[in-house]
């Protein structure tokens, strides 16, 4: 086994692994935190994919910022309060049956398909590359995540504010 | 590339081990002798009362939130700050509308007390 | 040398992970949490359909990006209704939240 | 090189550089501090241990060593152990794309990443997550009252940091910090960038928790803040965190901002160190001249003054490197 593949199931583990705490651990407050190594793994992921600016944008904003915006909330709503209710509602079966099909199904899928491949070699620079694209043929993609950003930024402040 | 990562992945992980180091010497070392009084939560000398885990103030949300929203901004400005040389005009007023689009936002933080602590 | 494949499956595995806490979580927040992580598998995949279909463009590295910009404003705008739901209504517990104005 | 031989010299590298840390930035730190605050206030400082007091600190830590480890036992155990590790390993994690200096071989640095700056930026960030633990795993209120406006105070100087860190990235026209000592071969950025330099300052010092931005311990209202639990050993690991963080924002101010090891006739490592310990003695004069700020006036100041100010600055800048490369 290459380097490489040892390194690709080893975040495999880590992200699924912490995933599963993410998704079950009865305090939320560990599933926040649980969120960190998962973002970590699929930064790792990223690596791999030569893909070294997306990574390291994924550690600034998930692992940086949203985990902390996650925990924030927690802590001023009762989550904060540790295990006092019940996490999970009744449908863990029925919701265990649905993702484990969904698991399956996305499966086949990937292995089955003959994935086209165009011709072509990633560019080494990434950052580089990503700021010409958004010079180029992502000009207005740019410009609307501005938009996007406003829009998210009011609106998010008229619902968490107090009404007077 | 992926020789940089793995040095920064080396990294990590020895770290944790040395920062993790010192914990099992004085698991080893260190003298044990607690007893109920000593693993009280410290207030100031009087008996702890009721939970830390209570709720906060909202503030601490609102400046999170603002500040999420120009994280997100500023990932965009570091691709764009290595191509701007060569871009010319065309870099420079790309910037600007998406700064300006970005500093209505905070004019509008500003303007509804987002950002004022009470 | 992991193939495009490997990457789909894990990307799979996460994205139904993240559904699982989507259909079964009571509290707002384990939910968002749920959500990111389905966002995080799609990225997975769009970055790893960058490198090994369409290696000459970088339009999956790029998609990544706004992926991760919805997330975050996704995270913001959700978070906060949380917190309007829990100021209103004083529970986190969305099977409880049955009103639609208060 | 074969791959072991490469994993040998990164694993070599790392002890040394995370032993070169916690001697030379923390312990040594530390003694620097009380021998200045000590100086400023006329007194003398620690004396006794070692020649003029320059063992203190070893003693320090020999005597943390031995001292009971006591978990409260409401804390969240799990979260209340990991934090302990999270926040010194994220702040060292900082030392990667710092250079120290230049051989024959190359620049004197653990890795050149080509995404050096943004790598800065992101383990920087990672601190607050590490805080918000140790505050909420302790159970304590003083704790987590400190932790929760660490992590905002924190977050707030993010964003300026972040800016300052683009606009030199944009001078340099590149993110790895080595391309951005060699650009500044012929002028240093404070002189190019006076601004950038002032607001990254100021975010740094408000980044490392210190006064007068040190809302967090407030040793007169919150005792010690998010680590008031923490004893002995633990503790100590947090100071080494507190330390390593605040050398690693001063080697960055020096990268960006002041040539990194650039120099005339004296040895680049020792350039470096120079103007390394002269910025943190401005830290320290810092703390020991100026009182604390109000929580609202702290924020205020990140949001009202220094993100306004270092968007004009960039957008200026944008300009002149527009009509420039023309």
């Amino acid at each position: 086994m290459s380097g490489e593949a040892i390194a690709f199931y080893v975040l495999a583990a880590v992200t699924l692994g912490s995933g599963v705490v993410v998704v079950t651990s009865p305090n939320v407050v560990h599933s926040a935190v649980a969120l960190v190594p998962t973002f970590l793994g699929v930064t790792g992921i990223y690596v791999l994919l030569s893909a070294e600016f997306v990574a390291v944008i994924q550690v600034l904003i998930y692992a940086g910022a949203i985990t902390v915006l996650i925990l924030f909330v927690i802590m001023l709503t009762e989550g904060g309060t540790g295990i006092r209710a019940r996490q999970r509602n009744e449908q863990g079966a029925i919701g265990a049956a649905v993702a484990a099909a969904m698991a399956g199904l996305l499966i086949a899928v990937a292995v089955r398909t003959p994935w086209a491949r165009l011709p072509g070699t990633l560019p080494t620079y990434t950052p580089g590359a990503i700021g010409q694209s958004f010079l180029g043929p992502n000009l207005l993609v740019f410009e609307g995540t501005s938009v996007v950003l406003l829009v998210s930024l009011v609106g998010a402040i008229v619902i968490a504010r107090k009404e007077e | 590339m992926l020789l940089d990562w793995g040095y920064v992945a080396v990294f990590a992980i020895v770290g944790a081990i040395l920062a993790a180091l010192p914990l099992l010497v004085i698991w080893l070392i260190a003298p044990r002798s607690a007893y109920p009084q000593k693993l009280e939560t410290y207030e100031s000398g009087v008996p702890t009362i009721g939970q830390a885990w209570s709720q906060f103030n909202v503030r601490y949300y609102l400046f999170s939130l603002v500040f999420v929203v120009f994280d997100v901004e500023i990932i965009y400005l570091y691709p764009w700050a290595v191509v701007a040389r060569s871009g010319g005009a065309l870099a420079f007023v790309e910037i600007l509308i998406f700064l300006v689009i970005l500093t209505l936002g905070l004019v509008y933080a500003w303007r509804k007390g987002a950002l004022e602590w009470v | 040398m992991p193939a495009l494949t490997h990457y789909l499956v894990l990307s799979a595995l996460l994205f139904c992970l993240g559904l699982f806490a989507v259909v079964t979580r009571r509290n707002g927040v384990a939910i968002l949490m749920g959500i990111e992580l389905m966002l995080n598998a799609a990225n997975v995949n769009l970055v790893a359909f960058n490198k090994f279909a369409a290696p000459g463009a970088m339009q999956g590295q790029v998609f990544a990006l706004i992926v991760i910009t919805l997330a975050a404003c996704e995270a913001a705008v959700g978070l906060a209704l949380v917190l309007a739901a829990y100021r209103s209504l004083e529970t986190v517990y969305v099977d409880e939240i049955n009103v639609m104005k208060w | 090189m074969p791959w072991w031989l490469e994993l040998i010299r990164a694993i070599v590298g790392t002890i040394i550089l995370f032993t070169g840390v916690a001697v030379v930035a923390a312990m040594f730190g530390v003694l620097l501090e009380r021998k200045i605050s000590g100086w400023m206030q006329s007194r003398l400082g620690p004396k006794h241990v070692g020649p003029q007091g320059l063992l203190q600190t070893l003693a320090d830590t020999l005597k943390l060593l031995q001292k009971e480890n006591i978990v409260p036992h409401r804390a969240d155990r799990a979260i209340f152990a990991t934090a302990v590790i999270v926040v010194p390993l994220a702040a060292l994690l900082d030392y990667v794309v710092i250079p120290f200096g230049t051989t024959r071989w190359g620049p004197l640095i653990f890795r050149d990443l080509n995404v050096g700056v943004v790598y800065f930026a992101a383990t920087s960030s990672l601190v607050v997550v590490g805080i918000l633990m140790a505050g909420w795993g302790s159970n304590n209120k003083y704790a987590l009252l400190g932790g929760l406006r660490s992590a905002a105070q924190m977050v707030s100087y993010e964003i300026p940091m972040g800016l300052s860190l683009i606009t030199v990235a944009l001078m340099a026209g590149s993110l790895s910090t080595v391309t951005i000592v060699n650009a500044q071969a012929g002028l240093w950025y404070i002189v190019a960038q006076p601004v950038a330099f002032l607001v990254f300052l100021t975010a740094a010092t408000a980044e490392v928790n210190r006064v007068p931005f040190d809302l967090v311990e407030a040793e007169s209202e919150l005792v010690a803040g998010y680590f008031s639990e923490y004893s002995g050993m633990r503790f100590a690991l947090f100071q080494l965190g507190e330390y390593g963080e605040m050398f690693a924002m001063a080697g960055m101010a020096v990268t960006l901002f002041l040539g990194g090891w650039r120099g005339p006739v004296l040895p680049p490592v020792l350039w470096f160190v120079i103007k390394l310990y002269a910025l943190i003695f401005v830290f320290m004069w810092v703390r020991w001249t100026y009182p604390r700020f109000r929580i609202d006036q702290l924020l205020n100041f990140s949001w009202k003054v220094l993100i306004p100010v270092s968007l004009l600055n960039l957008v200026a800048t944008a300009f002149v490197v527009m009509v420039m490369h023309r």
